[in-house]
């Protein structure tokens, strides 16, 4: 029998979903089956995440139906829908920081013991077992914010498999995982696939979906675009679905962000010229062990390593963001004031950060506002800001980066998380750094702003800005970076340069290091 | 790793640090603060405010704040004294269904309003006062407490201590298991801590935010009606203030006002600690009540500057 | 710091405006002896005494009060007094009166914030046989077993003497408002209704047309009687149940215009400000409530000591200002 | 607006869009509303209501809450609150008599630097010591009555005529405290419109470590806030004391940090910072002014008083709440 005919446990019918100013769902209809992995993709702010949480009780949807397990449903709040068996990974990790590991991978379901009171000792012991088997190992007291995003994906991950589904939805759940953790999960997915539970999979890296997963709903601003098997589509054509652009025009445009010929470094000022920023044995306690980083004018710098390396603590404390027990940083030679993140600014060094929510947007600001924001001193005299100024800037970048909102004046925290991403590229870019160190900067953007914000990268580097580069992605690492510093445990391990920038050689560099320890 | 759970430690127990070392420092200073005496009046007219901060200790750590535990404090009184002409039962039921209800309104409109906590419980503030008010004749009529039984409530005593430290005893216990070791304690802290991610991981937060207030509003009726057992009446000009009192030493016990964080112990110790300053401030005896209230800021600032920087110290490792 | 130059008023004559008791102690009621409350003789000199003030010394009333106790235990050589303020907060004063127990006081006099809920500070008392007096105002308890004795004016007795100074003031008839002190305290309630009661029973054409709280406090007082006199412009008198309030409703009816006298004013306390108000032709009368209890106070506790039958109440006779005698009184005024 | 006009789906659809949007204006514009309506009862209700002295009254007495819901706006803002302005009236007061031998305008500068002290004394807290701002201006709430009593133990009458002026005395009809609450309403407009500062201090309110990775000089601004809540607090406590011909530190301001946050919230400004409304909080201000007025002159018991008070808190803020949590 195929599975195509195998009736849909959970389908949506015509479901559409307003929000003031954007029809952010409109009919779209989708039927997930068991012992399928349904892909859901589309550009940012297609409707995929909201589509989810239309499935799974957060929104009522304004129109359409839902139905589960053969008859309508209609699930007030996320619990209902849990309860139900639908179980889901939402985009923003989604757990609560100050409550212990063990705590949030268990929240409802703790182990009691005497009394109907929770056993402590038995609930740290089962959740150090449930996430050894995810490959995460920590102490499960801690508290969740004290763990890495990619190790907090984990728990999620975990938390939401470990409860008996029928459906399990994940809406970008590799976007801050590790390869390795990458493929960790997808054992879990094929698992669950064989045991037949529906898997609906959103994710903008498209070698993963054509990796694990059967089916594919493609959403352009949220309407269906198409639905089908996988397979029988092939990834160009996928693209230009999504992007609603001709597959010949696609192709012209190419995918690839970084332009071939940088990578040979003849345009870029890669090599010659002194260092714009020169960190010098950053160190502190637990975290970073005497790490050494410099940029040159026109340079992207990769930083690799595994999840937990330091390569945030790495950035943050170049930009003075963290306290430290040693090191210094230097800009164009002079040292810069330590902990003042306002000084390394104004030096022309900034921060793009790794945790959109917690470290990036101003969820009550606009975002004309969010991206004026560091750049305000400069933008009046005597401290009363220029409306025409600001004006001025938001214009380029909304259109220079692309952001789609209804109005400059919309609130932030409703757009799509791809265009919040690109709104804090914009207030970094309007404060003209010299360098720019950008954490996971492509994190959960759809191919077509991933491309947009790759070629923007080059571009600047182009012109003499100096980049410091994290990624999780070794293909934009790899294409992206000139040179680049492989970090373990808080120092650096490697250093691989012109010929050497390939993914085989990061992973080797990365594996050599740890092998007396990652099988131990 | 030693070190990180010795300062967690530290500042988990800030508060009690601190309080250990103000005994101290009393005891070494004046001859009548360490004497049992003077312990036992700081413990018993301590324990009504402590009763009092364990509910707001669970509203505080689900990102919420009740302000009208002052007025149903003189509610639950009033009530109580009222009530005690008809007996032991009534004289406990009655403030204890009023103030529930009270608690049960303000619980729903915030949870299914999503109105501030604080604003909620500010109308709560007024209009419990009022209420009470409107029943004692604008505050004129004092209703005298009967009851033997129920007087024997708030005073008898065992070993030198009332019965009201034993019941605040017996309820911190409770609420100690009820926050650390029951699915209900686990939602509290996980509200507070991300309410948005609390809901998409099944917490049932509405309900929660609900039973959380009426707690708090329960334990103020339950302090203000031990409170009328002990002085035999209903006494209506009580419990202005109160709320920040309570406040105050819960945050001092290192609960987070941001919510998700805390414990009942803390809160206890904080209790304390203002019960100690001020028997501290009388043993100095004649300061002005201007020098009084100057000494009593001062201190406040200095244990919560204290309290502060022991959990500064956690963070560094 | 330099403020204005103070205002030349009279110096306060050291005897000047002594409590008078009002009946003569030992004529009528019950009395208490020494052996009748079970307690032991003790000397007041070296005893340890406390005194536990209800609100901060920060009105005239309470700042003569304290100073009074504290001045005349100097006086008499009583080195070890204790004095304890709860800040206008009732649970505070049980608190600190049992703190006093606990250092061991021989003697309290009590200033107390409100009548009922001395149960725990009685009993505990009692157990250790120490001689509470209350000042001021009453402890709803058995004298002699519960305490020894009250010494302070009547409160509900002030009401009705100033209604009866309003009666005259506007001739038997006319719309009266009123502003409460703080809502829920005894004197509030004793003062009202001595007041209302009198103005029923002997002038019935006087309607009292508003009752609003001014909590005793004087911008409280000024805002309310804004509120009143825009609103009610044909009230004829206002009583005010302290001289703060008083003071505020003048600041208000200055800023409306009125003259002195357009408004009938009378109120309770006898503060300086107040009698100057008369003076001024702006209060019409001020009932006094004599806060000087600290040489009373010790009078009647080494009577006690001495094995003397003391009464049960020690009711002070308070005297009254008036365009009469406001001027030359004004340095008795506290 | 757009699909205002692009609308054809007959009266049905026109609701269903217009619907949302009533919400919206009632979510900005319900305190004017409710303003208005109360207006309206007690021009229909109540006695000389229109007369001209009693717009004056209303607005002279509403004066300090709304100077002191300036400043309050300000640092609720930043996801703060100060509960120490009471306090600082109080301070201000005792202050402005100490100082009144040198002249007014002496007096009046030295109390303000006094509230500006004591604000920067709670900002310093806050900013730099990390401490939660309900319990660092709890400690202040506490401290600075006490100081302020010591520095004056009882009510002290002046007879400063300047001073006493500066409370009584009109411009054209205007009450001069009037027009300096308007003065100030406008500049505090402006600094939140207009200048970086204002930017500032919301952007920290909404999200403050993203303020710090965005280079904001977040303890400077948030130090700042709470020196004009000060500044502001002591200059109500002068104006007050001014109106009052006498300096009352034991009872001045007191609780009115309750109603200044009330103020602050029925015009709209979310707790949660992030946010600031100063019109709406003028608007706040005057809202419970005009409820208390209407409760007086009514002569309801201050049972009552406080019962309708209650309703009226919350029917207000639940007209103009945002309709996301927390
Ligand atoms: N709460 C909200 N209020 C207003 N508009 C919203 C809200 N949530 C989403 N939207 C809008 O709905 C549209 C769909 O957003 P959604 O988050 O579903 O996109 P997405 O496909 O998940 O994008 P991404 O890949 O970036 O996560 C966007 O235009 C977004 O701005
Ligand atoms: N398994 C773990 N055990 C202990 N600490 C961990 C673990 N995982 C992460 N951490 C914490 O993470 C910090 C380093 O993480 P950081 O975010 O700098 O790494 P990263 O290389 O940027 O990784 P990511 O991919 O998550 O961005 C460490 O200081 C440590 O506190
Ligand atoms: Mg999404
Ligand atoms: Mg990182």
């Amino acid at each position: 029998m195929r599975r195509t005919e195998l009736e849909a446990v959970l389908e949506a019918r015509g479901v559409s979903k307003r929000f003031p100013g954007v029809l952010a769902l409109d009919g779209v209809s989708l039927a997930l089956r068991p012992g399928e992995v349904h892909a859901l993709v589309g550009e940012n702010g297609a409707g995929k995440s909201t589509l989810i949480k239309v499935f799974t009780g957060v929104y009522q949807p304004d129109g359409g139906e839902l139905r589960y397990q053969g008859g309508p449903a209609a699930f007030g709040t996320p619990l209902e829908a849990q309860r139900a068996g639908i179980s889901t990974i939402y985009q923003e990790v989604n757990l609560v920081p100050m409550m212990s590991v063990a705590r949030n991978l268990l929240l409802g379901r703790e182990p009691r013991g005497r009394l109907g009171v929770i056993d402590a000792a038995a609930m740290y012991g089962e959740a150090e077992r449930v996430l050894s088997g995810y490959g995460v190992d920590t102490d499960v007291r801690r508290p969740l914010r004290t763990l890495g995003v990619g190790a907090q994906q984990m728990v999620a991950l975990a938390r939401a498999v470990s409860v008996d589904a029928r459906v399990v939805i994940m809406d970008e759940p590799t976007s801050s995982l590790e390869p390795r953790e990458v493929e960790t999960l997808f054992g879990v997915i094929r698992r669950l696939r064989d045991s037949g539970i529906a898997v609906m999979y959103v994710s903008h890296r498209l070698d993963e979906l054509y990796r694990v997963c059967d089916q594919v709903t493609v959403l352009r601003d949220g309407r269906l675009a198409h639905t089908g098997p996988l397979a029988e589509l092939e990834r160009l054509r996928l693209i230009s679905l999504m992007l609603g652009r001709d597959q010949n025009e696609v192709r012209t445009e190419g995918l690839t962000s970084f332009s071939r010929e940088h990578a040979e470094g003849d345009e870029r000022g890669s090599g010659n010229g002194a260092p714009v920023v020169e960190a010098r044995g950053l160190t502190r306690r637990h975290v970073l062990d005497g790490v050494d980083v410099s940029v040159k004018p026109g340079e992207v710098v990769g930083l690799g390593g595994l999840l937990g390396a330091g390569r945030t603590e790495t950035a943050k404390a170049i930009v003075g963001a963290l306290p430290l027990d040693g090191g210094q940083v230097l800009v164009a030679g002079a040292p810069l004031r330590a902990g003042s993140t306002s000084a390394a600014i104004r030096a022309g060094v900034s921060l793009l950060p790794e945790d959109r929510k917690a470290e990036g947007i101003i969820p009550t600001l606009s975002v004309r506002e969010n991206i004026a924001l560091a750049a305000l001193p400069s933008m009046g005299r005597a401290g009363v800001v220029s409306e025409a100024k600001i004006d001025r800037i938001v214009e380029i970048f909304m259109r220079r980066l692309r952001i789609k909102a209804a109005s400059p004046h919309q609130l932030v925290s409703e757009l799509s998380g791809g265009n919040q991403q690109k709104v804090l590229l914009a207030r970094w870019l309007a404060v003209r750094p010299k360098v720019l160190l950008l954490d996971e900067p492509t994190r959960g953007i759809d191919v077509g702003a991933k491309a947009e914000v790759q070629a923007l990268i080059d571009e600047l580097a182009r012109e003499g800005l100096g980049v410091l580069l994290i990624s999780s992605d070794l293909e934009e690492l790899v294409e992206g970076a000139d040179r680049i510093l492989v970090l373990r445990e808080g120092a650096v391990v490697g250093e691989l340069s012109g010929d050497e920038v390939t993914e085989e050689r990061i992973m080797a560099t990365i594996a050599e290091q740890s092998d007396g320890r990652a099988d131990a | 790793m030693n070190r990180e759970q010795l300062s967690r430690t530290l500042q988990q127990h800030g508060a009690v640090m601190v309080l250990g070392t103000l005994v101290i420092v009393g005891s070494l200073a004046f001859d009548s603060f360490a004497t049992p005496a003077n312990a036992a009046s700081v413990v018993v007219s301590s324990s009504f405010l402590a009763i009092i901060a364990i509910g707001m200790t669970f509203v505080i750590i689900s990102g919420g704040i009740d302000l009208s535990v002052g007025s149903l404090f003189v509610l639950g009184g009033v009530l109580a004294a009222y009530g005690s002409q008809y007996g032991m039962l009534v004289a406990l039921l009655l403030p204890l269904a009023v103030c529930g209800v009270v608690g049960l309104l303000q619980g729903l409109v915030i949870a299914r309003t999503g109105m501030a906590p604080f604003i909620v419980t500010l109308a709560g503030l007024l209009g419990v006062r009022g209420l009470m008010l409107a029943i004692s004749d604008e505050g004129a009529t004092t209703y005298l407490v009967k009851d033997r039984a129920f007087a024997a409530l708030g005073q008898g005593e065992i070993l030198g201590l009332s019965y009201p430290v034993y019941i605040t005893a017996v309820l911190a216990l409770a609420a100690m298991v009820l926050l650390q070791r029951t699915g209900f304690g686990q939602n509290v802290y996980a509200i507070g801590g991300n309410e948005q991610a609390a809901a998409l991981m099944g917490v049932p937060v509405a309900r929660t935010k609900v039973y959380v207030y009426v707690m708090s509003a329960l334990l103020a009726g339950l302090a203000g009606a031990l409170n009328a057992a002990r002085l035999s009446s209903g006494v209506t000009i009580l419990g202005i203030g109160l709320e920040l009192d309570a406040i105050a030493a819960v945050v001092i016990g290192g609960t987070l006002l941001t919510g998700g964080a805390g414990g009942i112990t803390g809160s206890v110790a904080g209790v304390l600690l203002l019960g100690v300053i001020q028997s501290l401030i009388n043993q100095v005896g004649n300061l002005t009540s201007a020098f009084q209230q100057v000494v009593s800021g001062l201190f406040l600032a200095l244990v919560v500057v204290a309290q502060r920087l022991l959990s500064k110290a956690q963070r560094l490792t | 710091a330099k403020g204005e130059e103070p205002q030349s008023a009279p110096a306060a004559a050291s005897s000047a405006g002594q409590q008078v008791v009002e009946t003569p102690s030992g004529t009528a009621g019950p009395t208490c002896t020494l052996e009748q409350f079970g307690g032991t003789k003790f000397d007041l000199k070296t005893a340890t005494v406390g005194f536990s003030q209800s609100e901060k010394e920060a009105n005239p009333f309470r700042i003569a009060e304290t100073k009074s106790i504290k001045d005349e235990a100097a006086k008499l050589g009583i080195t070890d007094l204790k004095v304890t303020n709860a800040q206008s907060q009732f649970s505070k004063q049980i608190t600190d009166v049992q703190q006093l127990i606990a250092q061991g006081v021989k003697l309290l006099v009590i200033a107390p914030l409100n009548s009922d809920g001395w149960e725990p500070v009685l009993q505990q008392a009692a157990a250790k046989k120490i001689p509470i007096i209350t000042v001021d105002r009453k402890i709803n308890a058995k004298a002699c077993s519960d305490y020894l004795t009250f010494i302070g004016s009547d409160f509900y007795e002030q009401g009705k003497r100033a209604a009866d100074r309003m009666i005259d003031a506007l001739g038997g008839k006319g719309k009266v408002a009123i502003l409460l002190g703080a809502p829920g305290n005894n004197v509030t309630t004793e003062r009202t209704n001595g007041f209302k009661d009198r103005v029923k029973e002997k002038a019935p054409e006087i309607t009292i047309s508003f009752e609003q709280t001014g909590e005793f406090a004087r911008e409280k007082g000024q805002q309310v009687t804004e509120q009143l006199i825009q609103s009610n412009p044909d009230i004829n008198g206002i009583y005010a149940e302290n001289d703060e309030m008083a003071l505020g409703a003048v600041t208000a009816l200055k800023g409306a215009g009125k003259e002195p006298g357009d408004i009938k004013i009378v109120s309770v306390d006898g503060t300086r400000s107040a009698v100057q108000g008369i003076v001024d032709g702006w209060l019409h009368a001020v009932i006094e409530s004599n806060p000087r209890f600290g040489p009373l106070a010790f009078e009647t506790a080494q009577k006690f000591l001495n094995g003397e039958a003391i009464p049960d109440k020690v009711i002070i006779s308070d005297r009254d200002y008036d365009t009469g005698n406001a001027k030359d009184s004004l340095g008795e005024a506290y | 607006m757009a699909e205002l006009t692009h609308d054809r789906g007959g009266p049905r659809g026109r609701v269903a869009v217009l619907k949302p949007q009533v919400f919206a204006w009632v979510q900005d514009y319900g305190v004017y509303a409710a303003v208005l309506a109360l207006l309206l009862f007690n021009v229909l209700f109540t006695p000389h209501f229109l007369d001209a002295s009693n717009f004056r009254t209303q607005l002279v007495q509403v004066t300090p809450i709304v100077i002191v819901s300036l400043g309050m706006a300000l640092v609720i803002g930043t996801q703060g609150i100060d509960l120490s302005v009471g306090s600082v009236m109080a301070l201000a007061a005792a202050l402005v008599v100490l100082y009144l031998g040198y002249g007014w305008l002496p007096a009046l500068v030295v109390a303000v630097i006094g509230g500006a002290v004591v604000g920067a004394a709670g900002g310093a807290l806050v900013a730099y010591v990390g401490v939660q701002p309900i319990v660092a201006t709890l400690a202040l709430l506490v401290g600075v009555r006490g100081l302020a009593n010591v520095l004056v133990p009882q009510l002290v009458e002046f007879r400063n005529p300047d001073l006493i002026a500066l409370g009584s005395s009109s411009v054209a009809g205007i009450p001069v405290i009037v027009l300096i609450a308007a003065a100030l309403t406008v500049i505090v407009l402006f600094v939140v419109r207009r200048t970086t500062f204002g930017r500032q201090v919301v952007a920290i309110g909404g999200n403050r470590s993203a303020s710090e990775l965005s280079g904001l000089p977040v303890r400077r601004v948030l130090l700042l806030v709470y020196v004009i809540s000060g500044l502001l607090a002591a200059l109500a406590g002068v104006l007050a004391t001014a109106r009052l011909q006498a300096s009352d530190p034991t009872s001045l301001g007191m609780f009115i940090e309750l109603s200044a946050i009330t103020a602050v919230v029925v015009g709209g400004t979310p707790l949660t910072g992030g946010r600031i409304r100063v019109l709406s909080t003028v608007m706040g201000a005057l809202l419970m002014q005009l409820l208390a007025a209407t409760l007086i002159k009514h002569n309801l018991p201050q049972s009552w008083t406080q019962m309708v008070q209650a309703v009226i808190i919350l029917a207000a803020v639940y007209a103009t709440r945002k309709r996301e949590t927390r």
